[in-house]
């Protein structure tokens, strides 16, 4: 029995040991692919390791934890530090980059979501992949972004945390961008095309941000180790009269700019409901329970230097993105959309609760949601995978019996991240609410935003719960739709155009950038349309509705469709429904579309399983105390709390403790009341939005139609994701574009004339030259060629061969001269 | 007259030249405006010799100058004619084979 | 404008310009003024004529009365044997190489482009104008001699010229020493030889041997 | 060996020269073996004084060869290498080098082509080690006429345009430079006692001693109301900007770059352009340190319009190296930027930018010469979805692009962050809001690279294109090593950083910044 006590010499090594093993993976499998014929395998082994590794080392986190001892290591311990931008020890630190190991409780836990996570992707992958084209370097790439989310969690430095941060932003262009090379998927070969580098650029917006922050910290404090952040920024509060500076504040803007970017807050996440173009493990992986969570990581990691004023901004932000991505999410028929958009909102649940000052919740919710996100995103890779590479849910339903094990864990998942008690989202979501009910309880800290951010927050999880178990409805109850009604179905997607961004329309905005106006009504025609479509969803003929635009092309794709034939069906969108390469493998052809879904291999429901585990008990194993679990301290908050995460002293600057008998007293009791509160409302609110979704669904089915009819315009909105796909196209990139196409104009035009300034002087030369020229034909043309062309042309026109004109030139010149002499 | 005089004669003298040069589309004219040129500078050397250390030393200039013009004439007359051979004209704006 | 017209405006206002130089020599520096007024007036004058006539014979003919006139200056120098060069050289030499010159090439009247003319004529006027005030604003001249007041010095050009040229080096004169130009002399003897039969060579040359590529071609 | 070991390196591909001239021109095969070893030694060489012989722990120059060249005028053959220099030796003979089996491709009268491609290398390693001003001068010169050779007759369709435009644009910054290298001749040469006035470390040190003031100029110290350093100044500096190039000075590029056949554009990029920002630190910036101090801030704002500008003129391109050519400008302004801010960490940073995007580029037109190859035009639209038939060039042009745009663990990402962060630390003002304005450009950066990726590689495959070959063997090993120094340097700075150290100190004291 190894001992569970930390021990710096040896741990250090295994620590570094996590990131290097995906990234020696990576190396194998680029250079030895070919002669690696069980790569994918190895590299799942790998990661078995990498996750026993960060498991056994976050237990001796727990076990230090339980113990009560302050869990904070740095590599410096060990003697394991190494310089960067000069080699070790040859200049003074504040004029290096010194890169340690930070292994702290938040650190700890992290590293070991991450190794489960990526585990279990991994194991999931074997089995999804399998077969795809690209297949090696799929598993060479998601290793080496393991490799950089590891890496991410262990920097002790906000530069090594950026590089790393880049690192994976990189990935996951390449892992987006999955598809892009494979033209047998035509609908994802579109749509990631572009995806993976609006993925990239609309991060990178927020990378850079980060990137000033890290400026303004550098120029201040000259060092960007994050233990020395904390006190450089307390001191300099203290040295400020308590107050932050303005310059901080700007710092802790530029930084959550980061996490806005990369944890898709609102306004940045556009990006993020895209990058469901990559395969789906991809999605669970990056764009659920790692990559994404990194922006929040970073805000715990930067918490202290955060000003009152940086936190509002989080709070609002935060709050906003969890309300406002719900609200998409229950209009949404992907089933990865609901996913993604799910993923928003839950990340803007994390990041308003750091704003509210629960950093720890805000942290133990990420820890919960990775294993949740990543199951329920599994799952439906498991879904889409039984169901060939379906994806839209109203050509699912009824899966319940024949994905038995993939229902089970989805429903777990679902349940954990609609907050139901016993399950892990529960847990980490309470003490989410619980942080806005303790400021705004208390007067002191009581302000506007925070409540404004617990009234979304409450009703964002109202609606989680609402469109999660719409979600499982639609998809495992009912009747199977894909198969007998399969006409029906593709007329109906044809006509709804919709789903998922449609490819076409966001390739146009992106090739041209310019002016789209016809692409406007397109959109337009596509989300009346819908609102038709959607009364339809559960079995009801589609009537003459699909008047206009492509519901009519949508007809015109019954009749083909009728024989089944889904390949010769001359709708474009319809052929993204169907995977025509998938089913060779199945033994079946094209035409065989119609065949039954199916259970997944093991592989794959292995790691389902896993994570329907934690899915449970994740946020707290209550199988110890069940009773008490409402009471209940989880091991996360155990671990991860201010005073472990900061130190004594930061923790008490950020969070002061009561002082006094009364005053512990009075925070005694604000804690309980507010955590009463938030049980009570996070029941409720849970309660509502599963109700409202079985009365929907399952009960009453004709309600989601009238209700949108109800809605009008205003469910449009939503369903368009309230348009700013169009804003950030009709702004930002129509902006950049003008302002490319200024500059080239200046650079072709203007410089040019810079030249022929300088041209102008040779002019002036032989102020002759351009008089004699306007008489003599060539003149014209050499005009034209000076405007057009740039020095070259200035001087050529000096060279015509005419003596004369030399002659003119030496004139011109010889006065300037003289007259230069002479002034001077 | 002072030598001013003098030099504002070579002056103007030269600078008709230049027009003769610049300005007349026939090689010929240009071979005048040379010699203008070059009697321009005479001038401007036999004043200055008189004015200046009565010595021969800008006669001696001048002489030579009038010698190389007689050269240069009979030199450039020679390459007129060839030009007229070979472009069917004496226009200068012609003659721009050095463009090439 | 038509042409006589312009011809007329442009010999009367020479003329008058001539008027008035001769004035102007008169009161400023008696005869001798006038004598030097009329020469300047025939150099400047015929360059004038030359720039502006159409014909070329005609313009080679004003040239002559601004070598004569240039002469004029030189004797007004006491640069006799200058003069004489001058008036044997250019008058005589070159002036017929010149006519000899416009004969062998055809006559082409419609040439001269009084917009050219006019802009040449602003332009290195203009220059030449401001040059000319900035130097006499600026320069300091160092006159030695003494202003021509009508004393002529005594021993004549051609012969110190002369003897100049055959001196090899510095040799002792009345008027000082003089510095020998046998080399010039020389030098510019082998010059004039190989110029003309250079000039003779290239004359001589077939046409034919001349064309250029893309004419044979 | 050791102490005349950089004039070998100079002038061994001399020698090669003089071989070339003796082979049948029939005889490419031989030609090309000359060549091969006449600048293999040069790298063999210049790798084992970067790893072995030289000392990284000193400032002052090492390696020093002095002899007296032209005594009329006091020059001397005065040579010797720092810190600063020696990287961009190294690198010069490693792109030479690489050029020679790059340009295995070409047909025309390659005797002529392979001795030019020496002369060229004699010219840009002179340059670099060069410490006479009259010496750099001509080692500057003999650089430039190759390279307008090697555009005018090997290049594209409107090659003798853009060689006329390259050499005219140098030619007008040689000029300035010339002017203001006499003057400094003449000053120097009035001061007492001064036996090198052409050497480029006294005149460091009498810049630092405040005498180079221009005080034995027949003008003296002023001239048209400006200060002699000023004048001094700015004409090195254009001098040096034309070849940088810097906004407005970089016209010249992309039209020389579109023409010049892809090795010569991976040698233009590499390491022609690093001679202007290499002349700025040696031969400009220290020689007139108060006139540098004085315009710094101008010298930032020329840097980040460069950055910004390039990049959003890179990105409305079509044609594939024109934009890689904007890309250079761009990625140079960061040079400018650092260098202006006067810290440690800019200076270092501008010197990294100079040597990674020596690399990246290098990689950069290796992609797009593989792909002329083949299509034979650079049109961006033109292509798509050539990932999947050509995996192995879409993952080296992955790597490159990621390289270019400063992803980090990839060598630009060094560069750009310590010549950001040392700029934003500058204690020049306004210097900050530079730095704000400059990250716009690293954006739009990876915009204008992925956008270019995607258009060329993803999406949809034309048809024209389906029956293209993967990269050969020989493509591959061109671009290895700058990737491969891509990736080593981006992860391992320090063997850079380390050897340019103790060098930067000393100029920063030079600078008296």
């Amino acid at each position: 029995m190894m001992s569970l006590a930390f021990d710096p010499a040896t741990d250090f090594k295994l620590l570094l040991a996590v990131p290097a093993i995906p990234l020696v993976g990576y190396v194998l499998q680029i250079f030895l692919r070919k002669r690696l014929p069980h790569g994918d395998k190895l590299l799942t082994l790998g990661m078995f390791v990498v996750m026993c590794l960060t498991v056994y080392l976050g237990a001796k986190g727990l076990h230090a934890a339980y113990a009560g001892e302050r869990f904070f290591h740095h590599s410096s311990e060990a003697g394991l530090e190494f310089g960067w931008l000069y080699s070790t020890g040859t200049v003074p630190a504040a004029q290096n980059l010194v890169m340690g190991v930070l292994y702290d409780p938040l650190g700890a836990a992290m590293l070991a979501v991450v190794g489960i996570v990526s585990f279990c992707v991994h194991l999931f992958s074997i089995g999804y992949v399998h077969g795809d084209k690209r297949y090696s370097i799929f598993f060479a790439n998601i290793s080496l972004f393991t490799f950089a989310m590891l890496g991410l969690v262990l920097a002790d430095n906000l530069l090594v945390l950026f590089i790393f941060w880049e690192l994976m932003g990189a990935m996951s262009y390449l892992l987006i961008g999955h598809f892009s090379h494979d033209p047998g998927q035509p609908f994802f070969h579109r749509w990631a095309t572009w995806a993976c580098k609006k993925a990239f650029l609309t991060t990178r917006v927020g990378d850079v941000l980060l990137f000033v922050g890290i400026f303004i910290l550098w120029d201040k404090f000259h060092t960007l180790r994050f233990t020395e952040l904390w006190a450089a920024a307390k001191e300099t509060v203290a040295a400020n009269g308590g107050e932050f500076p303005t310059w901080l504040t700007w710092a802790g803007l530029c930084v959550f700019g980061g996490t806005v970017g990369k944890s898709a807050q609102f306004p940045l996440h556009i990006w993020l409901p895209d990058a469901m173009a990559g395969p789906t493990p991809v999605s669970a992986m990056i764009h659920a329970a790692t990559m994404v969570a990194a922006g929040v990581f970073l805000l715990g990691r930067m918490y202290p230097l955060l000003s009152p004023t940086v936190l509002s901004v989080v709070t609002v932000v935060g709050a906003t993105t969890a309300l406002f991505a719900a609200t998409i999410g229950t209009t949404c028929y992907d089933l990865k959309a609901v996913l993604a958009y799910s993923t928003i909102s839950q990340l803007g649940f994390m990041v308003a609760a750091v704003g509210l000052g629960g950093v720890v919740a805000g942290m133990f919710h990420m820890t919960t949601h990775a294993f949740f996100k990543a199951c329920l995103f599994l799952s439906a890779g498991s879904v889409i995978h039984g169901c060939h590479h379906v994806q839209d849910m109203r050509l699912m339903g009824g899966l319940r019996k024949k994905m038995p094990i993939t229902f089970a864990c989805m429903l777990i998942c679902t349940l954990a991240i609609a907050g139901v008690p016993y399950f892990a989202g529960f847990f980490s979501k309470d003490e989410v609410i619980k942080a806005g009910f303790l400021k705004i309880l208390d007067r002191r800290t009581f302000d506007g935003w925070s409540l404004y951010a617990l009234l979304a927050l409450s009703l964002a999880a109202a609606l989680t719960a609402f469109y999660m178990f719409r979600l499982i409805f639609l998809t495992f109850y009912g009747e199977y739709r894909g198969n007998q009604k399969q006409h029906r179905f593709s007329a109906m997607l044809a006509a709804e155009g919709v789903e998922g961004p449609d490819p076409n329309e966001h390739a146009a905005h992106d090739d041209h950038g310019a002016a789209h106006g016809a692409h406007d009504d397109h959109g337009h025609a596509h989300a009346q349309d819908h609102g038709h479509a959607h009364g339809d969803e559960h079995g009801h003929a589609a009537h003459g509705h699909a008047a206009h635009g492509h519901a009519a092309h949508g007809h015109a794709a019954h009749g083909h469709a009728a024989h089944g034939h889904a390949k010769h069906a001359p709708a474009p969108k319809v052929a993204h429904v169907v995977h025509a390469e998938k089913h060779d493998e199945h033994g079946g052809h094209a035409e065989h579309h119609a065949h039954e879904p199916h259970e997944s291999p093991l592989v794959m429901t292995v790691a389902l399983m896993i994570l329907g585990l934690l899915g449970i008990f994740g946020g707290h194993f209550w199988l110890t105390e069940p009773q008490n679990v409402f009471n209940a301290h989880p091991w996360f908050e155990k671990l991860v709390t201010p005073t472990t995460l900061y130190g004594e002293e930061i923790a008490s600057w950020c969070a002061p403790e009561p002082v006094g008998e009364a005053a512990v007293e009075h925070f005694e009791h604000l804690e309980h009341a507010a955590h009463l509160d938030a049980l009570i409302v996070s029941s409720i609110v849970a309660g509502t939005g599963i109700l409202l979704a079985i009365l929907f669904y399952l009960v009453w089915p004709g309600i989601p139609g009238r209700i949108v009819a109800f809605l009008g315009q205003a469910y449009t909105a939503v369903r368009r994701k309230y348009y700013i796909d169009e804003l950030v196209d009709a702004t930002v990139l129509k902006l950049t574009w003008k302002l490319t196409y200024f500059q080239k104009w200046i650079d072709e035009n203007v410089i040019d004339g810079l030249v022929k300034t300088v041209g102008a002087l040779n002019k002036f030369l032989g102020v002759f030259a351009a008089l004699f020229d306007k008489i003599v034909i060539d003149g014209a043309v050499n005009a034209v060629a000076l405007a057009s062309q740039v020095f070259g042309a200035a001087f050529r026109l000096v060279q015509t061969g005419r003596i004369q004109q030399y002659a003119a030139f030496a004139v011109g010149g010889a006065v300037l001269t003289a007259a230069w002499l002479i002034l001077a | 007259m002072g030598l001013g005089a003098y030099v504002a004669v070579s002056g103007a003298l030269f600078a008709l030249g230049l027009i003769a040069i610049l300005v007349r589309r026939n090689v010929i004219y240009i071979l005048m405006g040379i010699e203008m040129i070059l009697n321009a500078a005479n001038i401007n050397f036999v004043a200055f010799n008189r004015f200046g250390s009565m010595k021969l030393d800008g006669q001696m200039f001048a002489i030579f100058t009038i010698i190389l013009a007689a050269a240069e004439a009979a030199v450039a007359l020679a390459i007129v004619l060839n030009v007229f051979y070979l472009f069917d004209s004496i226009k200068p704006s012609e003659a721009d084979l050095l463009r090439e | 404008m038509k042409e006589p017209a312009l011809q007329r405006i442009f010999y009367g206002a020479l003329a008058l310009l001539g008027l008035c130089a001769l004035g102007v020599g008169l009161a400023k520096a008696g005869w001798s003024g006038v004598a030097f007024a009329l020469f300047a007036f025939m150099t400047l004058g015929g360059a004038v004529m030359c720039i502006w006539e159409r014909s070329v014979v005609r313009s080679a003919f004003a040239l002559m009365a601004t070598f004569t006139g240039v002469a004029g200056l030189f004797v007004l120098l006491e640069a006799d044997f200058l003069a004489m060069a001058q008036i044997l050289i250019y008058v005589g030499g070159i002036l017929a190489l010149l006519l000899f010159a416009v004969m062998l090439t055809p006559p082409d009247l419609n040439e001269r482009k009084l917009s050219r003319l006019a802009a040449g004529a602003l332009f290195v006027g203009a220059g030449a104008l401001y040059l000319g005030l900035k130097i006499t604003d600026t320069a300091h001249w160092f006159v030695r001699g003494a202003p021509l007041d009508g004393n002529v010095a005594a021993s004549g050009s051609a012969e110190r010229i002369g003897v100049g040229f055959l001196a090899a080096g510095p040799y002792q004169t009345s008027a000082g020493t003089e510095l020998g130009y046998v080399v010039a002399f020389e030098l510019a003897a082998i010059v004039l030889t190989v110029a003309l039969v250079a000039a003779v060579y290239i004359a001589r040359r077939k046409p034919s041997d001349l064309q250029p590529e893309e004419k044979a071609g | 060996m050791t102490e005349h070991l950089l004039s070998w390196i100079t002038f061994l591909p001399l020698i090669g020269m003089g071989l070339i001239f003796f082979v049948p021109s029939t005889n490419t095969a031989l030609v090309k073996t000359i060549a091969l070893i006449a600048t293999g030694i040069p790298f063999l060489l210049a790798t084992w004084l970067y790893f072995g012989l030289f000392s990284k722990t000193t400032g002052e120059l090492q390696f020093v060869e002095r002899v007296d060249w032209i005594s009329g005028i006091q020059a001397q053959y005065y040579i010797g290498i720092d810190g600063l220099s020696l990287p961009l030796v190294w690198l010069s003979t490693l792109l030479l080098f690489i050029g020679v089996p790059a340009s295995f491709g070409i047909e025309k009268s390659q005797k002529a082509y392979y001795a030019l491609l020496m002369l060229l290398e004699v010219g840009i390693n002179g340059v670099f080690v060069s410490q006479d001003y009259f010496l750099f001068y001509v080692f500057w010169e003999v650089m430039l006429l190759p390279m307008y050779f090697l555009i005018g007759i090997w290049g594209g369709p409107r090659r003798e345009y853009a060689a006329i435009k390259f050499f005219l644009y140098t030619l007008a910054g040689s000029v300035l430079m010339l002017v203001a290298v006499v003057a400094l001749r003449i000053d120097m040469g009035g001061i007492e006692g001064m036996q090198a006035p052409f050497s480029i470390p006294e005149m460091m040190a009498k810049a630092k001693a405040g005498l180079l003031t221009g005080a034995h100029l027949p003008f003296g110290g002023t001239l048209l109301g400006m200060q002699f350093t000023t004048w001094v100044f700015w004409f090195l500096f254009i001098g040096f900007a034309i070849k940088v190039p810097i906004v407005p000075f970089h016209t010249w590029l992309p039209d020389a770059h579109v023409e010049a056949p892809t090795p010569i554009s991976v040698i233009l990029a590499g390491i022609l352009l690093k001679l202007g920002g290499y002349g700025m630190i040696r031969a400009c910036f220290p020689i007139v340190p108060s006139a540098f101090h004085e315009f710094a801030y101008v010298l930032g704002v020329i840097g980040v319009v460069s950055i910004v500008y390039g990049a959003f003129v890179a990105l409305g391109q079509t044609d594939f190296k024109r934009m890689v050519a904007y890309s250079s400008v761009s990625h140079m302004g960061y040079v400018l930027l650092g260098l202006a801010a006067m810290t440690t960490w800019g200076t270092t940073g501008a010197a990294l930018q100079m040597f990674n995007h020596g690399t990246s580029a290098a990689v950069l037109f290796l992609v797009v010469g593989v792909i002329y190859d083949r299509a034979h035009h650079r049109d961006l639209n033109g292509f798509g979805g050539l990932s999947q038939i050509m995996p192995k060039y879409w993952a080296l042009t992955t790597l490159g692009f990621f390289a270019a745009l400063g992803l980090p663990g990839l060598a630009g990402f060094v560069a750009e962050a310590m010549t950001l962060l040392g700029a934003y630390e500058s204690a020049l003002p306004g210097m900050k809001t530079l730095v704000l304005i400059s990250v716009i450009g690293i954006v739009i950066t990876a915009a204008f690279l992925l956008y270019a990726m995607q258009r060329v590689f993803l999406g949809k495959l034309n048809p024209k294109y389906a029956g293209y070959k993967d990269m050969t063997p020989r493509e591959l090993l061109c671009q290895a090593p700058f990737l491969f120094l891509c990736v080593a340097l981006g992860i391992f700075p320090f063997f850079l950083t380390d050897v340019m150290r103790a060098s930067i100190d000393q100029w920063m004291a030079t600078m008296g910044g």
